[in-house]
Formats: C-alpha cells, structure tokens, sequence
C-alpha cells in the first residue's frame, strides 16, 4: 500500500445536490509532490479537506502510512495544511505562530526555540520571529504559514492555493520557495490550485479533475503532452485543432482542405472519417522544413514577455504559432503570407 | 464627487445630531446644577450621594450586572463560535431569535417570567436569593442582542472558521483552540459587548421592579416622581457612568493594533 | 470535527433554549385562557378587544410608529449611504451613537426631553400635536440602533461604493444612483428595520407614560396592574403581532432570490 | 495635444501619508490601450481613479479631448469603468444593467433594446439579456460589465484590475476578448494590472510604476527588451544577472569568473570596474554556437508547459535558460554539464 492511499471518496453536500467528488481514488507515495488541478467547483479542494479531517465523505476511506484516519479527528491526523487566506494567529507573532503546533504538543522551550529558528531560516525570514502577521506583507505572511504547518514535522503536507491572494510576481517567487522546501525536506505534498503552469512546474504528478472526478493522472509532461481526454488538452496549455479528414487510419494520414498532412500516431477510432488534428503553438514553426506544411496569413502578434505569440488564419481555421522573443526578432507582419510547418511526431489525432 | 471636502450637507448633519444629542443634555445638566435658587451648586449630586437607598440600590445593580455579564460571556461565546463553525445556515435564525428581547415588550417577558416560575413547580420567586436568579436570566436575555451581536460581529472579523482549522490541523483540540485562538482575538469584542451589557442592567427598570428588587432603575423612577433636580443629576451620572464604559472601548480598541488591516 | 452529524451537544443548546424562551411563553398562554374558571375560553381576549381604551391607544401607538418609520427611513437611509460612501472612517463612531439609546437609560432621555422642550423657548408639551412631535424625535432615538444597524448590514452586503461608481460612470447622479441602483437592493434590509422599530414603538413604556399620551405600553401597565387575565392575553396578543412581522421579514427575504449568493 | 492628457499628478491621502502617486504625467492618443503595471500600491489604480473623476489630485489636471476635466464630476465625464468586482447592479436583468446608462441618458426604448442586443452580441452572450448577474459566471459577470460601459460609447475606457478575480484559463480568454473588442471598436482605454502577461500581450504602451512614481512607457517590446531601470527591468519578465568586471567600456567587453564575454552595448557609466550582465533566460541556448559560451551544471528543470525552464549553475550565480516544450524533447538530466551560449547583441551591462 503507498504511503497515501486515497480509494473511492465520495462527497454530496445536502440531499439532492450533485457529488462534488465522485469516487476519487489515488495512491502517492512518499515524498511525492502531487498536484489537484481543475477549474472552480471541480472538487479539488473537497477531496483536500477530506484528506485533512475537515470534511467527512459520504464513502470512501483514507490511509496514511498504512492507518485508516476517516474516523481520526484533524488535530491527530498530524497533517500539515496551508491556506489561502494565510490564516496566521493574529494575537500571535511570527515566532509564536511557527511554534505554535509544538506548544499544543508539550514540547520544551529549548527544543521549541531551536526548530522555530531553524523554520524561519528555512523560509529566509529569520529576523521577523517577533513581529505580528500584520506588519508582514501576504507573501511573507504565507512563508510563515508554511513553516508553521511544517515546524511540527506533519507526516503529509496539504495546500490549498496557497498562492492565489498574490500578485503574480510574488506567486512565482514562492512557487519555487515551495519546490525547495518540499524537496529538501523530502515531504509528500498535495497541492491544489486552477493554475495550469503552478501544477505543471512544481509537480512530480498531476491530478487533473472536473465536475468532481479525475480525468487524467500522470507527470506534468504526460498530461501536456499526452492529454487523454478533450477535457485535459483544452484545460491543460493552450491547444491547436484543426478540423481533418482521416484518409488512413493505421499509419494517421489525413487532409485538410486538401493538404495532406502526416501525423505518427494511428486515429483513435482505427477508421477514416472527420477527426481533428492536435498540436501544440510551440511545435509549429514559421517557415522552417517540417514534414507538414501550411500556408496562411497572420492576424495577430502578440507579445507575452519570453514567448511571442503569432494568430495564423490557414484557411477556416485559426493558428496560433508560438515563438521565442529575442531581442533581434523581426515579428512578422499583420496580414503577411507565411508558411507554417510541425514535424510528423508533434501532432495527434482526436475524435 | 463633489470637489470641496467641507460640505456643507456633512456638516448640516453633524450640527443636527450635535443638537439632537446635546441640547437636552445640557439642559439636564444645568437644571441639575440649579437646586440652590440663583447659585451653580453640586447639592442635588450630594443628595444623591448622600441617600443610602441610592448607594445600595447601586451596589444591586452593579453586582447584577456583573453577573449577568460572566453568565452572557459563558453562554454566548461557545454558541456563537458553534453556530459560526457548524451551522452557519442557523445564524439568520440565531440573529432573529436575539433580537427578540428588542421586539417583546419587556412587559411580555415579565409577565411570562412571574406566571411562569412563580407558581409550582418552580416557586421562585419565594427568596430573594431564587428571585435574583430568575432576575439574572431576565437580564441575560435583555442583554443577549449586545452580547450575540458583539461577538458575532467580532468573529467575522478574524475569519473564525479558517484559524479553527489552521490550529486543528497544528494538533489543538477544542478548548485549547477556544482559549488560545479565538478568545484572545475577541478580547476587544467582549469587552465592548460586555460593557454594554453592563449598562444596560443597571440602567433597567421593569425587570427589577416586577419583581421587586432593590435596583437602580426603579430607584431612579421613584426619586423621578418625587423630587425636580435628583433625578436630572441621576441622570448625568449614568450618562457620565455611560460615557466611561464607552471610552474604555475606545481606548482598548485603538491600543489593539493587532487588529488593524495591513494598508490601505 | 465529529462524525455524528448529529452532535449532542447541538441538540442539547436547542433543547436549552427552546425551554428558556418557550416555557414562560406557554405558561402565560394557558394562564390568558382560564379567565372562566373551569375552563378553556377566549373570554380575557374578548375582553381586552371590548375595552374601547384598547383600541384608542392600539390606534395612537400604530400611528406613531408609521411616523416613526417613515422618518426613520428619510434620515437614516441617506445618513448611512453617506457615510459608507464619503466618511467610512466615521463609521465606528456613528455605530456607537446609535447604540446610545441602549445605554442610556430611556428615563434619561425622557428627563432631558422634558426639561428642554417643555419650557421657553419650545414649550411643546403644551398642545397634543406638539407633544407628539417630540415624542416621535423620541421613538426616532430610540429606533436608531434598530434601522442604522439593518441598513448597515445591508449596504454592507452589496459593496455600496463600487455600485455606486458603476452607476456614477454610466451617467446617473447622486438621485439616480440612491432611487435606481441603492434602494432597490436594501428591500429587505429597510423592510426588516422598518418592521423592528414599528414594534419597538408599539411596545414603548416609558417615553408615552412620562408625556402623558394614551399609547398601548402604558395602556398595558394599567392594565397588568389592576386585572390578571387580560395582561397575559395583551402579552399574547403583541407577541402574536411580533411573530407576524418577523415571519414577513423571512417571507420577503427568501423571496428574493436575487440577493443570494452564487453557488456555495 | 493628446486626446488623453495626464499632466502631474499627484495625490497624497491625509497628511503626513507619502503620495500615492508623484507628478504622473502621460500623453495618450486617441485609440491606444494603455497599461499601468506595477506591484501593489504602486499608485496605479489612484491614477485610473483620478482620471474617472473618484479621486481629487492633490495637484495636477486631466485633459480629455481637449478639455480639462479635473472639476467635472465623474458622471459627465463619459468615461466607461469596468472593476475588478464585477459591480453588476443584482436588482437589474443582464438587459437592464446593460442599457442603464441609456436609459440614465435619457435613451428611446427601441435605440435601447437594440443596442443592448448588439452589446451582448460583441460579448457574445445574446441569449443572457433577462438572467440575473447572480446566474452568470465570474467570466459571463465580467463581460457584462465591459458591454455595460461599452454601452454609452464612452470616449475612454477603463479597466481596474478586471481579470484579477477570475481563473487562469478563463483570465486568458477573458484578455483576447478584451482586445478584440477595444480594437474592434478603436477605443483609447486604460488598463490597471499588476500581471506582466497581461499588460506585455494587451498593450499598444506599457506605464511600468512603482512607489507612485512612472518607472518607464514603452511598448511591451521596449519594456521587456530595453528596461531602462533595474526595477522594470526585475519586474517585467525574468533576468539572469552575471557579476562581471567590465573590460572594455566602450565595446561593451566583460569577463565572468574569467571568460571573456562580448555585450554589444557599451557599458552605462562608461568606464570599467564591476557591472551586472543581464540576458534573458530565452536567449541562451543549450549547446550551441552563440559568440558567448559558459559552461555549468544543470540544477533543475521546470516544466511549465510550452516552456521548460532549466536552472543552470555557472560558477557562483545561477541561469535560467528557457527552451520550448516538445513531444520528443529530452530533457537534459539533473547534474549533467552543460554548454550554454548566447549572442553578443542579446545581452546588455547593468549597474
């Protein structure tokens, strides 16, 4: 059994509604990083909260290292939880927060001391022990919500978007904080956020859910590489389709408008017929040599920082091709001609 | 919208209410001054002061209402904090059912309170002591809008659910959740709905007088009747007992700047 | 935290409290209905609807509190919205003026009322029209609490400022904005502190008895001094009266779907 | 003159506060999309509510199409507002919420009733005209609110944070649509923001601020590429920063631990000594035969979608070096050593 056994959590709030989480099952082992991603209302931070005691599901069970806990309360699961909102002890400082946990567990003060300095070098903040949560800014606040939950040494550590009340800036600064620490602690972490690039940077897995059940588990690569449902394609990274006509299904030829266009995988279905053909902005090149080719002409460029992003009309259909700022570029021009090409192994075919 | 920042309808509305509050007040104040014919004395305030009715109807009063405030604390701080936990859908219905002692005449409340516990099985009001009990839960419900109101209003202010959850999840149980989290964050809301409560028992009247105890409110009504200027410096003083308890508030609130949001 | 969603503890507060509130109110029920020895009459009811006292000053009281409504919503409305919008600073110190009339003994008031306003230069409690005059600034005061704190709350629930500059930069001026955009949200908060201060008017003692107008508090005391049947139908009857108005409230405010929040 | 013209501005809240914003002044013309972009509490939203007519400046004056504005009230100005909560009025249908201010003007219901129609086409929700805002998304909320300012064709249109409070995928929607419609309609529009993303792919010009102060404008080409603070430059993008010593100052020569490195620029204060080398992590290459090499070892590799971003140490710094995501990637392994290079003309020296 893996250190983390979640199997068949369901979970209805009152008579009559919808399950918020559908027969959830997952195995992480230890030391594990694993991410719940999904839109609002998928249930994400449901199947967290039952993993940390605050909710009872409706069926299902729960085992940490082995122990069923469905009927153990929050306070002696010894499972460390960071919320969004900071939720720092505002009567408390920083240092009285952070050791707060091993007070509640009858620790000495020596003992106590020494490790809530040893988290707040952790989390770089080691002069701020005696100030109150309110004179720190959200990000410091939330650095000291995680050495919080961590200072008790929690068996499993749970966030629940820890970063969504920051600014974006300050969200990327923590995210890899967060990486770090879970890393050098060697903790088995969930994480739950709708940030797509949040899940696929810090992860090792990433569970992929909607409307209250997974749609996919796999590594940041596999879920954006090799989406199983339509579902993760659209949510996961931005997607290309182009509407196809299959002309043969085992080795994945197919035509579109009349250019016949190469893909390595077979369709799905195993026949010819309308499909639509996958592929991702950063696998099509403008200009270049790929076994595809398509002519279109642009519609927009769009600069997004470290990526530039080009709307490409090729015939009905919209492109969007993404490409490399450098400081030289020339981007292209609106309504220019150009040719798009992607090699064969880029693109797949969906139903 | 306007580009002054002295408008003249603010300060219209400030003039008024200043009027409204303060020109009856004064003119207790200065009626109560006047009981020497043509001279500014203290007498009616030595009168008061000097009636042993008035020091023991006061020492009722106080020691009721220090009860009363120990009983709503303990009553009223764990329901809320449930209700905000576990049933927060109750709170509506909580909230309207605590402000019933505002819309039941007190009279209603006596009068069930005397038929009630007055006859068998309960003969209450026999002894005094069993009496001051009943006294006491009267003023507990009078006082419960303040008390719930107070800390309600206080626990939203700290978002009670999530640092349950956050000390739970630390390893604290119940009580030490209560005692170490949430208690020292409504200190301010206590008070204030502690004070108030306080007033408020030592300035009732129909409660103590139905049931005919010795307090302050009756006491104020008996002098009203029969003399002029006692009652006016009666008045001034529980406005001035009013103004202090206020004033604590005021002060302990701004001290706790723990409690003040980050920026602007 | 518990499994058990049906926590004992929970059941046991409801028990509590259910007992504390309902017991005397049974008790004066069963008592009002007994006035036939013997027997389970309405005889104290018809009685009390008999007395042309009774509906004279039902009348007089219903009357004020219309009144006293009405003004409350014209000063109170607008004052609130101007201070969420322009002086949220100012807010604290407005919620503690209106809490004044429970801290303030209302005999206080009535004192200073008396004193200021029956002699030179107002003399108004020379002619009854007069005199009502001041008695409805009175109920006003003392519904303060009541309306500030129900249209707080709900100016509170509808982020007044941002609506507010929506409407301004969409043209509409201070008119348009409070008859089209403000009101229109506060229904229910209106209606609610509307309904609590018709029946704090209706169940005043102390601000009529002292000015001598026939309203239904004192009509009640005279009544619940001399007889002992019709008192516990009279407090029956306003309880009724009570339960109506705050079964309107949740009617109307779980009719209005718009102002639910979205999802959970 | 500008159709837009912010000239010193300046506010300060109470006495004995700094300002808010100090001496902002800003030339817009007719049609552009404009951004303010900085942390919080950088005076970005006090201007955008100075210019709606919510805030007094303390000193300074707006012009709109030539006419000073300070001492008209906010509802003359004729300014659309759309705000980080929605602000929907909930008593209103999505109709009636739309066409308020037609009908505020003083509108004929059949003029109404059409152009409401034809606002809730351009957001692409027609069929929403009697739904409670209650009944919509977060996403459907925020598009009625942009139709409702786009309804009395305001001269200028500002957006406060408008995407802040929605999920990522949606945010990303939401902005297209943005742009497509102030293109569609030519509208001049000021956009507050504190996401890099946003502001670089939305703008015709960039305002970075910073403690109430315009740090730089320029297009979001210039901003990312041509920072000309250390502050735009730290906080648009990412930037590697080698501690070099400059050799050369006129050709822009400089050596790292050693390696001689070329930067095409010459160094700002003309003289050599110690100076930072800042290169993008897009610019530099894995391999490779850029002019300039380093050689390190790899540190980690971040998958974040069409992007993996792989931390490189190079002697005492560390460097991010982005390259695209591809089926057939292989990701270089943790510890491995690598050869980095990048041309002379992509980096530049620094302070």
């Amino acid at each position: 059994m893996a250190f983390l056994e979640i199997s068949g959590i369901t979970k209805h709030f009152g008579q009559g509604a919808g399950a918020a989480v559908d027969d959830f099952s997952l195995s992480v082992e230890r030391g594990e990083f694993i991410s719940f991603l999904g839109p609002s209302g998928c249930g994400k931070t449901t199947t967290l909260r039952v993993v940390a005691g605050f909710e009872q599901a409706n069926a299902g069970s729960v085992h940490i290292n082995g122990a069923e806990v469905s009927s153990v309360p929050a306070n002696r699961r010894n499972v460390g939880m960071v919320f969004q909102a900071y939720a720092l002890f505002p009567n408390m400082t920083v240092a009285e927060n952070v050791g707060f946990g091993l007070r509640v567990a009858g620790q000495p003060a020596a003992l106590m001391q020494a490790r809530v300095a040893e988290m707040l070098e952790l989390i770089r903040l080691p002069d701020y022990g005696r100030r109150y949560p309110h004179q720190l800014s959200g990000g410091q606040q939330q650095r000291v919500a995680l050495a919080r939950a961590l200072a008790v040494q929690p068996q499993l550590l749970l966030l629940d978007e820890p970063l969504s009340a920051l600014d974006a800036k300050i969200r990327i600064e923590l995210r890899s904080e967060i990486r770090r620490i879970q890393q050098e602690l060697k903790l088995t972490t969930i994480y739950v956020t709708h940030d797509q690039e949040e899940a696929l940077s810090l992860s090792d897995r990433i569970v992929v859910m909607n409307l209250g059940r997974i749609e996919q588990v796999g590594t940041p690569f596999e879920i954006y590489n090799y989406p199983r449902t339509a579902f993760t394609a659209s949510f996961v990274g931005h997607l290309n389709l182009l509407p196809v006509q299959v002309t043969d299904a085992a080795t994945g030829a197919c035509t579109f408008e009349g250019t016949a266009l190469a893909s390595s995988q077979p369709a799905p279905n195993k026949q010819a017929g309308s499909a639509r053909l996958a592929i991702r902005p950063e696998e099509l090149v403008l200009g270049g040599a790929g076994a595809n080719r398509l002519s279109g002409r642009v519609l927009s460029v769009n600069f997004l920082g470290n990526v530039v992003r080009v709307r490409v009309r090729v015939g009905a259909v919209e492109l969007s091709v993404d490409m490399f700022n450098e400081r030289k570029l020339v981007l292209p021009a609106v309504d220019a001609q150009v040719v798009l090409s992607f090699p064969a192994h880029a693109c797949w075919l969906m139903d | 919208m306007t580009k002054s920042r002295f408008n003249p309808w603010t300060w219209l509305w400030v003039t008024v209410a200043t009027l409204y509050f303060f020109v009856p007040l004064w003119g207790t104040f200065d009626f109560s001054l006047r009981m020497k014919r043509g001279a500014i004395t203290f007498l009616a305030y030595q009168k008061v002061f000097a009636d042993p009715k008035f020091l023991q109807s006061f020492r009722y009063s106080a020691t009721m209402g220090v009860i009363t405030v120990i009983v709503s604390i303990m009553l009223f701080v764990p329901t809320t904090y449930w209700i905000h936990l576990k049933l927060p859908r109750l709170r509506p219905v909580v909230e309207l059912l605590t402000l019933l002692p505002f819309i039941i005449p007190v009279i209603v409340l006596v009068f069930g309170l005397i038929r009630t516990f007055s006859r068998p099985p309960f003969r209450m009001t026999q002894t005094e002591f069993t009496t001051d009990i009943l006294i006491t839960a009267g003023y507990v419900i009078l006082s419960m809008p303040f008390m719930f109101r107070a800390v309600d209003v206080g626990m939203r202010a700290i978002d009670v659910r999530t640092l349950t959850e956050a000390a739970q999840s630390l390893g604290a149980g119940w009580l030490r959740v209560l005692l170490s989290v949430i208690l020292p964050n409504l200190r301010v809301a206590i008070l204030s709905g502690s004070l108030i409560t306080f007033a408020t028992v030592v300035g009732e009247l129909i409660l103590a007088d139905f049931l005919v105890r010795p307090a302050l409110g009756p006491y104020m009504v008996v002098v009203g009747g029969g003399k002029a200027y006692e009652p006016a410096a009666l008045g001034i003083l529980s406005f001035g007992l009013t103004w202090i308890c206020l004033g604590i508030i005021q002060l302990v609130s701004r001290g706790d700047v723990r409690l003040q949001p980050i920026g602007r």
